[in-house]
């Protein structure tokens, strides 16, 4: 039995971030070569995005257990904020971007702070609220918002530039499109989540974070201040929802509250769990799955519904870690 | 201005007794399994959907419900044996998503097969409402709120008196250790969602001439419910009652005297309120763990 | 001496059960100091309170003469004191190693940003702490743990494991409850030793343990509990011939067996 | 590979106290063939986590009306191995026989109902019932019968810390006081063969010996009993045999008496 | 190519599946009729369509996919304003007719360039209401509308026309779609000092349950709805509590009951009888739009003679006298919706049927 070897501590090192990190560029670097058509830009752009928001959303809720019925408020806050804050105030969008992360990591923190102390699906309840709320606000604003027919955005500008998604661009003497240019954007934005979330989980803030998960009283026994840290990946979840809206609403040019509504956010958090809580690869995964899985069905028609809520059954019951966790799994069982 | 009082009161009573019929389906769920479950708003759906359609192909309204009522209890247990029960050692957050599905792909047959139309039930009385101080209460919230109270009282009994009740209750608490006493936690789940479907149909029968009916009825009823499980305390059915009416109550008058615009969100606010003071909800049970 | 520990009328209610009582004692400093008493003494709750997890009704708790009243029990592993549990108290979604090395957190750096961009000094002191934790279950007698995913653990094993995080804290004082239970008599030996090499760091022992051999041969000063309230204190020697707890806790064919022990 | 330490059934014979009476279906001469078919039969038992096999193909027979005891250290395999009896951990090979019927395709609460009765390891109460509750619960395969009340009041006696947290949530008893309940829990049910996973865990000496003393009345009333214990000296001295598991291995087998005074036995497990 | 292909993103399921339904019905009906007679400039025409389920961001996507993998030539669709809104600076940029199927008035006001609409707006549904109740002489009226698009928008529009027919909005209530009970907020307008008729501006059923609750709670004081409830479903849902309420729409829903020398006449008859006749089930207004869509598409295809994007959108802009099922559309490059007030007429509930009021 190779358990019962005596481990020498040349072994024990940390798990390796590095090949899955390479594997992920490649795989960016690798599709757009694959697009057929702007269109499979925009789902890929799309794609990249949420999968970003669900990196953050895992963060809190795959690997601290802390369960958020309502982080599509803070997608929305970040897409209406920085929209805002380019119309209103007419900043340029990527300072306005910035501070509407910072707008809703302080508003992350204030919420964060009465509810946090909550548990199981007390805390869903009351994150499910806080992104009721945010709707209607942004419903009934409609001076500022648009109401529910959505408010226009204007496009993102780079250094003094303004990225058209038809528009066509010179990068070092190639000519590329605006789509492809927002690609770039979004497979960045996705790349730098990833990184920043696998550094996060492997330094002992991430241990502390996995431990709230298993046994908060061993956390705080260990020194943890449980409430702290919660509140840290809360704010960061939030922050990365906020960044990623921000950028939906600069790519999309409109939004509407649809993106702050319950159903997003049960989207998030099905992505999450069906691609598989606590493994980062396994959300990006799953943010392909569930926003392919429409696209595919579209030619279903009346039956498309049916459809969807069948897969996303069998997946569940068949891959009850998630689809990632689970194949992989499966995969070393063989391997050995 | 006292019968306006009356007429926000009668409304919110209305509304919170729908809310509580709802939310006592969740609690049976509950406590069987500590599962959510989504697909409870559908069952409601399948009740009143159910008995219009049979109405529709000349059932009698007399069999039409029961019947309606009937094919829920089916989709419960289905949903038990082919959905849940499959999954076996799956936590808690895969088993709601699980119904999560479940119910997208219940509301989709139904839009498929029963339509995307509205419709309405007839009232369960022949007069439809009576004045009472200036304000109109609705005969109807006078069923809901009895087989509320019937429901309740039932359910607390179940769990309190019954060996069924208390296996229930342990099979949620400790599966492996509640086989070990005997107890066919399979059979304990498979019936709680039977029992659960058929509460939620007859709640939706019964709420069906006041909130009318349709395929994606489930989507609000359902979330409301669950809003009111949770401020009453899960696995409470007394907290369930308490919760629908607070929760109903508040709406009305928000929606009376506050702003109609900010109708759903100051209850929220009003909840969040509550959970901050009273983390298990009003009457919910705090977690026994010692270390 | 100096009392590193020092319990003062402390009492605990649970809706009228007193499961702590008007209790006073005092813990040196580099001893091993037991607690012993029948099931439902108040051990366990005795435990709860002084590090936090209770809050007491009535009387007080001094750690180095600093009160630890309203403390939360995040607060008490930076002042030097860690903790095991009866009711093991381990994170099933981590490895082995990472139960343990939790226990390390305080030493280590935590900032948001520091470990955002995980820094080459937090990288660096993450595998240092990696390779002490992988000692300390050496340490603890479950090396062969280490890259073992803790669900995947026996009991026994994960009891020394909660010992091992314990320990990673590098606390002054370390409460022990029933580090012993679901060890066989070898084991227990081994632990024994384990316990002994602990205090001689100079690390304080507080045991609460109902394997009186262990007990008996390991302890400075033996505190005897009964109903909540203090039933004898003393040496081993004295505990042992103590009527009292013969009656309440020890038995007689007990009493006679440690006597020829 | 097992090694018998002593094959000699006068030795199982003498481990049994003289004035026990004679389990029914026992032959008077005691001999290994003349018992008749055990009432539990393990054959062949494979099981395993994911990818690490836990048992490797274990026999284990015990007859009616006997006392067995299993010793090994942490992680032999022990729990894994009760909890195979029981239904919980299901075979990768082997069969479970129990008076004569292969169990192997019923369910942990089948098997209840046909007398298999465990106390598991870790107590594992109802937390959220209370300590009534849980003793009911005990009795929920024969909930219909009339005689539960009056176990419940002879459980009181037995135990009478449990008639006075009667109300309490399990879940708020002290360790010992759970395992008591566990253990009372497990009697509710009038167990054929009772499946003991060291049931002294955590208690107190007085109430240990309170629990050896049960193992004993039990033993005379004819229950078949499996025990692992950690204190191993004890558990063997009242075992008519026992079985000594290592890393899923049986790896020794024979009466108490003899396995007690067994050199490598000793050190492994009886301590220096 | 050999087709000519037409796109469209319709809500068919969902909370507005009652728009997007009948109109997809529609779509499918006459491309399939049109077909049969030998399709267009001599090429069939082909239907692509996706359900965005009411979503506004899925029917970005979708309008996405139309224009960019499906490369259509056109597109009608858009059953939600939401749905709409979010798809345009697409459409607009990537220049490809579009004639929407929703009503508020943003969609085409101010006008761009490749937007068109069928669809009265909600504009002139307010300004036909507010006309009737001033030809009624009411001065004081309370709203009451639903907070989704449709609602928020006839309820900014009407607040805006009040003044202009003389009339004062004293009451000013809202409700959630989902809503089961508006009691407490009609209670609100009935208590209002001097409320002499209450206008409930919404689509869906949330109408249906006002209307119930206005009659349940006794309410006498004269009641109207806006045209998106002019369905007969409507009728069936609110049943006897929609006795004596008014509305403005389209002719469609009292086709058989207008005079032969009426210019819709025809067109209305026959869109009822084929609609009705093929799929068994009642006509909607909603699903004129669509009908009135296609047909203009059809329309300024025949006129540009090809496909060529901007010629198409230059016939569009000069459609001029279509009879539709609607209204009679004049387009002009100020006004990319052709409709008048006037095409709406006021319909009242009489014995469980509408009947014209005029
Ligand atoms: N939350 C609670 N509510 C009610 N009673 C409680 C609660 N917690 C503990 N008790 C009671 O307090 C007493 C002391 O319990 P404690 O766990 O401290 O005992 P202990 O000495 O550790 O016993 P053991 O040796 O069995 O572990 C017990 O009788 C227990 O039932
Ligand atoms: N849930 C699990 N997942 C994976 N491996 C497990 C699991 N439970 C036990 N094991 C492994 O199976 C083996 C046997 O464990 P078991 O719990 O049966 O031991 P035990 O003899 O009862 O030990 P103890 O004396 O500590 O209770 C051990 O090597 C353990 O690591
Ligand atoms: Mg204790
Ligand atoms: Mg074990």
């Amino acid at each position: 039995m190779s358990e019962a070897i005596p481990q020498s501590p040349s072994r024990v090192r940390a798990t390796a971030k590095w090949p899955g990190l390479t594997v992920l560029a490649v795989v960016l670097l690798v599709l757009p070569f694959l697009a057929g058509n702007d269109y499979h830009y925009d789902l890929m752009i799309k794609i990249a995005l949420t999968a970003g928001v669900a990196v953050g959303l895992n963060l809190l809720v795959g690997y601290a257990g802390q369960i958020s019925l309502g982080h599509a408020a803070f997608y929305a806050a970040g897409a209406y904020g920085s929209a805002l804050l380019v119309q209103q105030f007419e900043l340029t969008p990527v300072p306005a971007m910035v501070l509407a992360a910072v707008g809703v990591a302080v508003l992350a923190w204030l919420v964060g702070k009465p509810i946090l102390h909550l548990k199981g699906h007390y805390l869903s309840m009351a994150t499910l609220g806080l992104g009721v709320i945010a709707a209607i606000v942004i419903n009934n604003e409609d001076q500022l918002t648009g109401g529910p027919d959505g408010l226009p955005v204007a496009p993102l500008s780079l250094f003094g530039h303004e990225l058209s998604v038809f528009g066509s661009y010179d990068l070092f003497g190639v000519a590329i499109t605006g789509t492809q240019v927002w690609y770039g954007i979004a497979a960045g934005f996705l790349f730098l989540s990833v990184l920043f979330a696998l550094n996060l989980i492997d330094s002992p803030l991430g241990r502390a974070l996995r431990a709230l998960h298993g046994s908060e009283i061993a956390a705080q026994v260990a020194g943890v201040d449980t409430g702290k840290f919660k509140l840290r990946v809360f704010v960061i979840s939030a922050v990365y929802a906020s960044l990623a809206g921000s950028l939906y609403g600069y790519y999309g040019g409109f939004i509407t509250p649809n993106i702050a509504s319950f159903t997003h956010s049960i989207e998030l958090i099905t992505i999450v769990v069906l691609g598989g809580m606590a493994s980062t690869y396994g959300v990006i995964v799953g943010t392909v799955i569930l926003l392919l899985i429409p696209q595919f069905l579209t030619g279903f028609q009346e039956l498309e519904m049916v459809l969807f809520g069948a897969i996303l059954m069998v997946v569940m019951i068949f891959m009850p870690r998630g689809l990632v966790p689970t194949l992989a799994r499966r995969f070393q069982k063989e391997a050995s | 201005m006292f019968s306006e009082f009356f007429q926000f009161t009668f409304s919110g009573v209305t509304l919170g007794a729908i809310y509580a019929l709802v939310a006592l389906g969740f609690t049976l769920i509950y406590n069987a399994s500590h599962v959510i479950n989504f697909a409870q708003g559908e069952f409601l759906m399948i009740g009143g959907m159910g008995t219009v359609v049979l109405m529709d192909a000349g059932v009698p309204i007399y069999f039409a419900i029961p019947l309606a009522i009937a094919m829920a209890g089916v989709a419960g247990i289905l949903l038990h044996r082919l959905a849940i029960a499959p999954a076996k050692n799956a936590d808690v957050v895969t088993l709601i998503i699980i119904t999560i599905g479940a119910s997208i792909f219940l509301r989709g047959l139904a839009q498929v097969f029963w339509g995307k139309e509205y419709h309405a039930l007839p009232n369960f009385s022949a007069t439809e409402s009576i004045n009472l101080g200036g304000a109109i209460l609705l005969t109807q919230s006078l069923w809901i709120l009895g087989i509320a109270a019937v429901l309740v009282t039932a359910l607390g009994l179940f769990f309190t008196r019954t060996a069924l009740g208390k296996a229930l209750l342990a099979t949620s608490m400790n599966k492996d250790a509640a086989s070990l006493m005997g107890i066919k936690t399979g059979a304990i789940l498979m019936m709680a969602f039977g029992i659960s479907a058929v509460i939620g149909a007859a709640a939706g029968v019964i709420v069906a001439p006041i909130t009318l009916t349709s395929y994606d009825i489930g989507i609000m009823l359902g979330l409301k419910g669950f809003i009111a499980a949770a401020i009453g305390g899960l696995g409470s059915s007394t907290g369930a009652i308490l919760g629908g009416l607070l929760l109903g109550l508040a709406e009305a008058y928000t929606a009376g005297y506050i702003s109609s615009d900010y109708k759903d969100a100051v209850p929220f606010v009003i909840i969040l309120a509550i959970l901050f003071f009273l983390p298990n909800g009003l009457l919910g049970s705090r977690a026994v763990e010692r270390v | 001496m100096t009392a590193l520990l020092s319990v003062d009328k402390l009492g605990k209610e649970f809706g009228g059960v007193h499961a702590v009582e008007d209790l006073s004692f005092q813990v040196e400093k580099g001893r091993i100091h037991s607690i012993i008493g029948p099931n439902g003494a108040g051990k366990t709750t005795l435990f709860n309170l002084i590090t936090g997890l209770y809050q007491p009704s009535s009387g007080s708790v001094h750690l180095n003469g600093r009160s630890l009243a309203g403390h939360q029990p995040h607060e008490l592993a930076p002042l030097g004191m860690c903790r095991t549990f009866q009711n093991l108290q381990i994170c099933q979604n981590m490895t082995a190693l990472e139960n343990v090395m939790l226990g390390r957190h305080r030493h280590l750096k935590q900032g948001t940003f520091t470990s955002l961009f995980k820094l080459p000094a937090l990288r660096r002191a993450d595998q240092q702490c990696r390779e002490e934790c992988a000692e300390l279950m050496e340490f603890v007698g479950c090396g062969q743990y280490i890259r073992h995913h803790a669900s995947a653990m026996p009991y026994g094993a994960l009891k020394r494991l909660e010992i091992a995080r314990a320990l990673a804290a590098s606390p002054d004082i370390l409460l022990l409850d029933e580090p012993a239970a679901g060890l066989n008599r070898t084991e227990t030996d081994a632990l024994r030793d384990v316990i002994r090499r602990i205090a001689d760091k100079g690390i304080t022992v507080v045991l609460v343990e109902h394997d009186m051999k262990l007990v008996m041969s390991i302890s400075d000063q033996v505190l005897v509990l009964c109903y909540g309230r203090k039933l004898a204190e003393g040496t081993p020697e004295e505990i042992r011939a103590n009527p009292d707890v013969i009656d309440a806790y020890l038995g007689n064919r007990h009493s006679r067996e440690e006597a020829t022990a | 590979m097992i090694t018998t330490v002593t094959a000699d059934p006068q030795t199982q014979q003498r481990a049994r106290p003289a004035d026990a009476p004679r389990p029914a279906g026992e032959r008077a001469d005691g001999t290994d063939a003349a018992r008749g078919t055990p009432l539990l039969d393990l054959k062949g038992i494979r099981t395993g986590y994911g990818r690490i096999e836990a048992l490797h193909g274990l026999d284990v027979a015990i007859h009616p009306g006997e006392t067995v005891a299993l010793v090994g250290a942490n992680g032999a395999g022990k729990s894994t191995l009760l909890k195979v009896i029981s239904g919980l951990q299901p075979l990768t090979g082997g069969t479970v026989t129990f008076d004569g019927e292969n169990l192997n395709r019923r369910k942990a609460a089948d098997r209840v109902h046909r007398g298999i009765v465990q106390v598991p390891e870790g107590r594992q109460v109802f937390a959220g019932l209370s300590v009534e509750d849980n003793l009911m619960l005990g009795a929920f395969s024969r909930r219909r019968d009339k005689g539960v009340a009056d176990d419940l009041e002879a459980m009181y006696r037995r135990f009478p810390i449990l008639k006075e947290k009667r109300r309490l949530h399990a879940g708020n008893l002290s360790g010992g006081q759970q395992q008591m309940l566990a253990m009372g829990r497990a009697l509710m049910a009038k167990p054929r063969l009772l499946l003991l996973d060291e049931p002294s865990m955590g208690l107190a000496p007085l109430i240990i010996e309170e629990i050896f003393g049960i193992i004993t009345e039990l033993k005379r009333e004819g229950i078949t009993i499996f025990v692992v214990e950690q204190n191993a000296s004890e558990a063997l001295a009242i075992a008519d045999r026992g079985y000594v598991l290592e890393t899923g291995d049986i790896v020794a087998t024979g009466s108490g008496q003899t396995l007690l005074n067994d050199d490598s036995v000793k050190a492994a497990y009886l301590g220096g | 190519a050999d087709t000519i292909r037409i796109g469209s993103f319709l809500s068919v399921t969902g909370p507005a599946s009652f728009l997007g339904d009948p109109e997809l019905k529609t779509l499918e009906l006459y491309i399939d009729k049109i077909n049969g007679s030998g399709g267009v400039l001599g090429k069939k025409l082909e239907l692509i369509h996706y359900d965005d389920a009411g979503d506004a961001s899925k029917a970005r996507t979708f309008a996405n996919r139309l224009l960019r993998q499906d490369r259509v030539d056109l597109i009608v669709g858009g059953s939600t304003t939401g749905a709409t809104m979010a798809a345009v600076p697409l459409i607009e940029q990537a220049g490809v007719p579009f004639i929407s199927l929703a009503g508020a008035e943003t969609i085409t006001t101010p006008v761009k360039k490749w937007v068109f609409k069928t669809p009265q707006s909600d504009r002139q549904a307010a300004r036909r209401i507010l006309m009737d109740m001033k030809d009624r002489g009411f001065t004081k009226i309370g709203l009451i509308s639903g907070t989704g698009g449709f609602g928020a928008s006839g309820r900014n529009v009407t607040k805006e026309e009040a003044g202009n027919f003389g009339i004062e909005i004293v009451a000013d209530e809202t409700y959630n779609p989902k809503d089961t009970d508006t009691t407490a907020q009609l209670t609100r307008i009935r208590n209002t000092d001097g409320v002499q008729a209450i206008l409930n501006f919404d689509f869906g059923q949330g109408p249906a349950i006002v209307t119930r609750n206005y009659a349940q709670l006794g309410i006498e004081i004269p009641f109207y709805q806006s045209h998106g409830v002019a369905s007969d479903s409507f009728l069936e849902l609110a049943g006897d509590a929609a006795e004596g309420l008014r509305l403005p729409a389209s002719a469609l829903l009292v086709a058989d009951k207008l005079p032969k020398s009426d210019p819709q006449y025809d067109v209305l008859n026959r869109y009822k009888s084929d609609y009705e006749s093929h799929y068994n089930e009642s006509v909607s207004t909603f699903g004129a739009y669509a009908y009135d869509g296609l047909q203009l598409a059809v329309q300024a295809l025949m006129k540009a003679g090809s496909t060529d994007k901007a010629k198409v959108r230059d016939a569009l802009e000069n459609i001029d006298g279509a009879v539709g099922v609607t209204g009679t559309y004049r387009m002009s490059p100020e006004d990319h919706m052709g409709l008048t007030a006037e095409s709406f007429r006021i319909l009242e509930v009489k014995d469980g049927d509408w009947a014209l009021t005029e």
